[in-house]
């Protein structure tokens, strides 16, 4: 999305640059070619920094040329696949529950005021209780490893769903609600033409944000006894120093986040209806 | 058929504090009568019409639709709102055929009955078009479609033609009556046109501000169509502009530095 | 004002198996010797420990025994054992669900184990390779076949409540967490390490070499505290355990009587059935002191590391000379001299007179 | 003083492939002049008011201010919105004084200067008033005092009194003109009224729709104040509503339905 | 805040009615007073059925009993004062640093689209990195225990922020943007006075999730040396297995959650120009 004021002074002009669409392609590259180049500058200057210090000398393995080889080494060897294919499959599932659970709730305490006021208490409580402290309860509480984990990333993914959802709804433009109900909406009406339309990109929004959170969770909860998954791996290389593995794991996550993440911008793009 | 609409001594405040907005309105709307609502800017016009369409509860009085007193929006009576409120996800067709799909046409159905109204509002063109590139005249014409769309015993317009040109205007001044005339919709347009008003309606409503009060009533008993230029017309709406002028002066006393040059204008004009 | 460096700055985990290094603190021998500390840094976790320590946080911290042979071997990074931290003090529990009573009983179980560089996993895997089981590192959802032991690691806190919750068959663990299992989730003593292997190491203390070779007499003085820390643990163990206990400076966060249970109780009534102590003839307790750094047992536990399943890449292990690390790791010197200052050490379990330096390891599975 | 505009050539299409809605726009208007532009519902009126904000840029063709071709909105030519776009953060008073603090006035200067424009439009007592809770004829006499304050050189004015009642519209149509003739504004007014443009332009342009072009224009040579009644007003009114009648059915043929009955009583009211 | 609908349609009304102030604030209590009830009943319920299960009634300690006799206890001994000091000191430092950093990142990738093409990707990936990750990192890189803490928190709790920002920013009405270059707006003009009252409900929306991530990631941050605070004391507590202990933790951490999450709301409402 480019800039609001340029977007409504030129789009209109814009369609009638000369440049082939090949072309045009590779310089909307260039932003993003920016992007990486700085972080990887930066990552690259951090690992030298620390390879350069006597007493820091060892960790310096994180820099980006090991953590390269290293994630050649676990893409070449296959090993990488199970990994991916366990915490993935726990991620989407937690995130589906938590999509499951979040935009109803959302809708329903973003609607109706006593809905929400009657659980703003319970959820302040439950939305600050750590993935860790909830650790005993799941392990209490769940018959599979799986099911725990995929509890402790629900418990997580699912609040920034709920505020958004709530949120989204709570700046919807009274007038539609006006609108819709003198054009004799019912309440199923005004949830599916109205409110669903409407929140859309702010459901989407607090879903990318829960795809984050899911992430960030997901090292902690594969603490909990399963042998494979990308939080697994994180464990496992720190507990063997092999920076370049963990970096070369972080890289692994924020390649699936970012295809995740595009995923909801593409949704947000679809169902957006501002005009550009 | 149209409904009956009654407004018994309504009072409204918009907080406890403040001055009341309306004050006393009392008036009767025989079914299928159509009724034009004229005042100055910020008299109320607008907030009695959410009123009567269920979307406002009067602090104090009452609004009855056939004898019952009303306290929530339906589809039977249904508001067209003076900001044209259209949904920016769905397009122009989508727009107007909503009130439809909300009574349970399907969407075939729905998008048919549509059709031909927005044929008469003159957006043929621009059916599937989303509505965030209209001009402001197509936005209200949309909403018009909208409202009429849903055949509602009671139609309520606040100011429905304000952003359209005199041709277009003046073609859906006669065609919103006609088809009321022939469903026997009881209709009320808030206008801030007294042609507009002695062109559309049976009776012609004006109200003062600060508080905003109805402070005459008019029938219009013209022959339809009508014509600017009749001489009824004209004696009507010198009446009408004397009503109006009366509003200022005698009531608020308030407007004063703007009120002086309309009334020259408004004198000149009549 | 001594430099930064020369400040004895502790990192340690809340468990028993700091015990020295805690007493030598609690207890001023630093000072006697002349030494600044800072109060000892608890950290969470074996993988925060371990950068803290690389990072130069903390220059004397107590490591399970395999990772420094880790750190040195596959990070290169110069990392020398000191002293053993103590000897024993782990223990196998087996959830009250299965019946098991012998390592034997464990096939098609799951098993949780702290770390897998750890002497816990490589005990299990002697114990469970000796009765003619197979370790495995498996998804939870795969079948088992009735000889393979499915392992998980686990963080010790979660041992006991995933016990009693029947995830895990049976967990192993150091202290005190094999006392809360038996007392909370209704878990058994399978059998104690230290009943399986004579007096084994599980924690040494740990420096790092530039600052052992840059201070040698400041290293000499730490050792010396160390030791004497040890003799006097060996001697209170009691005492020690509420010294240590939130009841006594709060070095650790259990209450006193769990330490107690955790350091002391160590008898053949108590561990009958299973019987989890078939060697009370070694002498051991549930957990010892004994500084001196056994060359034999650093190459046992070379040569067992080789051949235990753990979860990450393991190829440095294959070309490792048990010989040339048992030299190469591990300095003598400065424990050697504090022992001979300090020569309270002997008594602890399995001193040799004749020959205090050299020991044969015993394995009784 | 006011700035010269001129349009050259400006052709406009809202998508590369889609047919243009403004075609060979060509024009000039002198300083201080004041220009009226009539045309129907959709023909591209507001399309063209923006461009010469410079808040659209035309795909063919450019618009020149004093002959600097424009690419960017600045404050020095302002534009009142179609649709009045209040801040709903801020107070009416707060909305009307923004071009001021923009301009960096002090916030004390700001208020006093904007205090006389609101008094101007009628809303001496709504000051403070958040601009949510305006009426919508309210809402747009804050949008024209913020317009008017920031003293722009040309003053571009899209429907500006569209939601007005008679008298406060034609107050306005007089102060609006007198104001720009004492500073000399160059302004542009957009309106759907041609009793309007005769009141307060020097000169009409009349637009076709589809595309739109200009097709006609008519300087209106009548003495200050105008009053309807006169002959001369009469006149020109009449001849404006042959050449709008013109924009529908040479040109577009395709509004027949609503054209129809427009014609007829455009007639009458001529 | 109460049903759009229904607020829109009796607002005025409901001004009216005849209760007292005193009756009519404990009337509106007894919407939270469900909801608190609700939790309460759930909780009670959770560690009943745990009491009752023959292998694990010994971890039953979690049940509200047990817990509000430890908090008792940790009130009435004073030892939870420093403990949630040190915390609130760490998390409103790294709450700092988040809106310090989130605010002007948000608004500048929502309002530059060329910003947002450029920090798209390294955004996506460094917000999936775990605390747990970026430990080694924050041990190396920061001098104190403490500011280790702080980064891990500042890391996980700006993206919200960043996010709900930039979402705010790209959900203006174009229109706005529009209008205040026609009066001739700055740059600064256009942050000042358009901007950031437009988005500011957005960003304490923001503020709000990022206070319930922080306080997630504090446990796993205070593994790290440090010897009081909350999270600390909930690895104590998990460390002892008092699970009664770790629930009053819990609950003081909610508590303060609650509170700084009032603090949001009422910005929130004090800076929301949508009339209700
Ligand atoms: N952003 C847009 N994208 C596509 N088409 C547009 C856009 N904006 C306007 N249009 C189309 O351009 C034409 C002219 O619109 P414009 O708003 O200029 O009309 P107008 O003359 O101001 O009409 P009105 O009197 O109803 O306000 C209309 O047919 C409209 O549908
Ligand atoms: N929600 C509100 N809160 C407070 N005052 C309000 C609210 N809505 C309207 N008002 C005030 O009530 C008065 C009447 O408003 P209303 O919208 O009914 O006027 P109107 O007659 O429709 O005017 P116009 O012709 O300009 O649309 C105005 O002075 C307005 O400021
Ligand atoms: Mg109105
Ligand atoms: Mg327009």
């Amino acid at each position: 999305m480019s800039t609001k004021t340029s977007s409504a002074l030129n789009a209109p002009s814009s369609g009638f640059n000369g440049l082939s669409p090949l072309l045009s392609m590779l310089s909307s590259l260039r932003y993003p070619a920016l992007g990486i180049t700085s972080l990887l500058a930066a990552w690259w200057f951090g690992g030298y920094l620390v390879a350069n210090d006597p007493d820091m000398w060892a960790f310096a393995n994180f820099a980006p040329a090991p953590t390269f080889h290293a994630l050649y080494g676990l893409v070449a060897s296959g090993a990488i696949w199970p990994t991916v294919l366990s915490s993935l499959y726990r991620i989407l599932y937690g995130l589906f529950w938590g999509i499951v659970i979040g935009v109803p709730v959302g809708v329903l305490i973003g609607y109706v005021g006593s809905a929400m006021k009657i659980a703003n208490v319970p959820f302040q409580f439950l939305r600050m209780i750590s993935p860790l402290a909830w650790m005993p309860i799941a392990v209490l509480a769940f018959p599979t490893w799986d099911s725990a984990i995929i509890f402790l990333i629900v418990m997580a993914a699912v609040w920034p769903i709920i505020f958004s959802t709530a949120h989204g709804v709570r700046r919807i433009d009274p007038n539609w609600f006006k609108v819709a109900r003198n054009l004799g909406a019912s309440e199923l009406h005004m949830l599916r033409r109205i409110i669903m339309p409407a929140i859309m990109s702010d459901v989407l929004a607090g879903i990318r944000l829960a795809v984050g959170v899911a992430w960030v969770v997901l090292v902690p909860a594969e603490y909990l006894g399963v042998t494979s998954g990308l939080g697994y791996a994180i464990n496992d290389a720190r507990d063997t120093l092999s920076y370049d593995t963990l970096a070369a794991i972080v890289v692994v996550i924020g390649l699936i986040g970012y295809g995740l993440d595009s995923i909801c911008s593409l949704l947000i793009k679809r169902f957006n209806w501002h005009v550009e | 058929m149209g409904a009956s609409l009654s407004i018994d001594y309504v009072t409204h405040r918009f907080s406890p504090s403040a001055e009341p907005t309306l004050k006393d309105i009392d008036a009767r709307i025989e079914p299928g009568q159509m009724t034009a609502l004229i005042g100055r800017s910020g008299c109320g016009k607008s907030t009695l019409l959410h009123m009567l369409a269920g979307l406002l509860i009067p602090s104090e009085g009452c609004v009855r639709v056939n004898g019952h007193q009303i306290s929530s929006p339906s589809a039977k009576w249904n508001m067209m709102f003076q900001k044209a409120s259209l949904y920016p996800w769905m397009t122009v067709q989508e727009n107007a055929a909503l009130g439809l799909l909300f009574a349970g046409h399907s969407k075939r159905e729905a998008t048919r009955q549509v059709d031909a109204l927005l044929d008469m509002v003159g957006l043929h063109d621009k059916k599937k078009e989303n509505v965030q590139s209209l001009s402001g005249g197509q936005q209200q014409r949309v909403a018009l479609a909208r409202s009429l769309a849903t055949n509602p015993e009671v139609l309520l317009l606040d100011e429905p033609f304000s952003a359209l040109d005199a041709f277009t205007r003046s073609a859906l001044q006669e065609e919103v009556p006609a088809i009321c005339r022939e469903r026997g919709i009881t209709m009320v347009i808030v206008t801030h046109d007294i042609d507009e008003a002695i062109t559309m309606a049976d009776r012609v409503l004006v109200m003062s501000q600060n508080p905003g009060r109805i402070v005459s009533e008019l029938p219009v008993k013209l022959p339809w169509p009508r014509r600017h230029m009749d001489v009824g017309f004209q004696t009507l709406r010198d009446e009408l502009m004397q009503q109006f002028k009366g509003t200022d002066t005698g009531l608020s006393g308030r407007d004063a530095q703007s009120s002086q040059p309309a009334d020259s204008k408004a004198e000149s004009a009549a | 004002q001594p430099p930064a460096d020369e400040v004895v700055r502790i990192g340690y985990l809340p468990i028993t198996d700091a015990t020295v290094l805690l007493v030598a603190h609690a207890k001023g021998f630093f000072e006697e010797e002349g030494l600044k500390t800072e109060p000892p840094t608890l950290i969470r976790g074996w993988s925060p420990l371990v950068e803290g320590f690389a990072a130069g946080r903390f220059n004397l911290v107590h490591f399970l025994k395999p990772i420094p042979i880790w750190m040195r071997y596959n990070n290169n990074f110069p990392v020398k054992i000191m002293s053993w931290a103590h000897l024993n003090g782990s223990g196998l529990v087996v959830g009250r669900h299965t019946d098991a009573k012998s390592f034997a009983d464990l096939g098609g179980k799951q098993v949780a184990v702290p770390y897998w560089y750890s002497m816990h996993n490589i005990v299990l895997q002697m114990g469970l390779r000796h009765a003619g089981l197979t370790p495995v590192i498996k998804s939870q959802s795969e079948t088992l076949a009735p000889n393979e032991v499915n392992l998980q690691i686990m963080p010790p806190p979660d041992m006991p409540p995933a016990l009693a919750a029947r995830k895990i068959d049976a967990f192993i663990v150091a202290e005190p967490f094999n006392a809360v299992g038996e007392m909370l989730a209704g878990g058994k003593m399978l059998r104690f390490t230290g009943d399986i292997w004579r007096n084994h190491p599980c924690c040494v203390v740990c420096m790092n070499e530039n600052q052992v070779n840059a201070n040698p007499v400041w290293t000499q003085k730490v050792m010396n505290a160390i030791v004497k820390a040890q003799i006097y643990s060996q001697q209170n163990k009691k005492e020690v355990a509420h010294l240590l206990s939130r009841d006594g400076k709060g070095y650790l966060p259990m209450a006193a009587n769990v330490v107690e249970q955790a350091m002391t109780l160590y008898d053949q009534e108590s561990y009958a059935d299973p019987n989890a102590i078939q060697n009370a003839n070694w002498g051991s307790g549930r957990i010892d002191f004994q500084p001196w750094p056994f060359p034999s047992a650093t190459r046992l536990i070379v040569n067992e590391l080789k051949q235990t399943l753990v979860g990450g890449d393991t190829t440095f292990l294959q070309d490792l000379d048990p010989d040339f690390v048992v030299d190469d790791l591990v300095d003598y010197r400065f424990v050697k001299a504090a022992m001979d200052k300090h020569p309270g050490w002997k008594d602890a379990p399995g001193f040799d007179a004749d020959n205090p330096f050299d020991r044969e390891e015993v394995v009784k599975l």
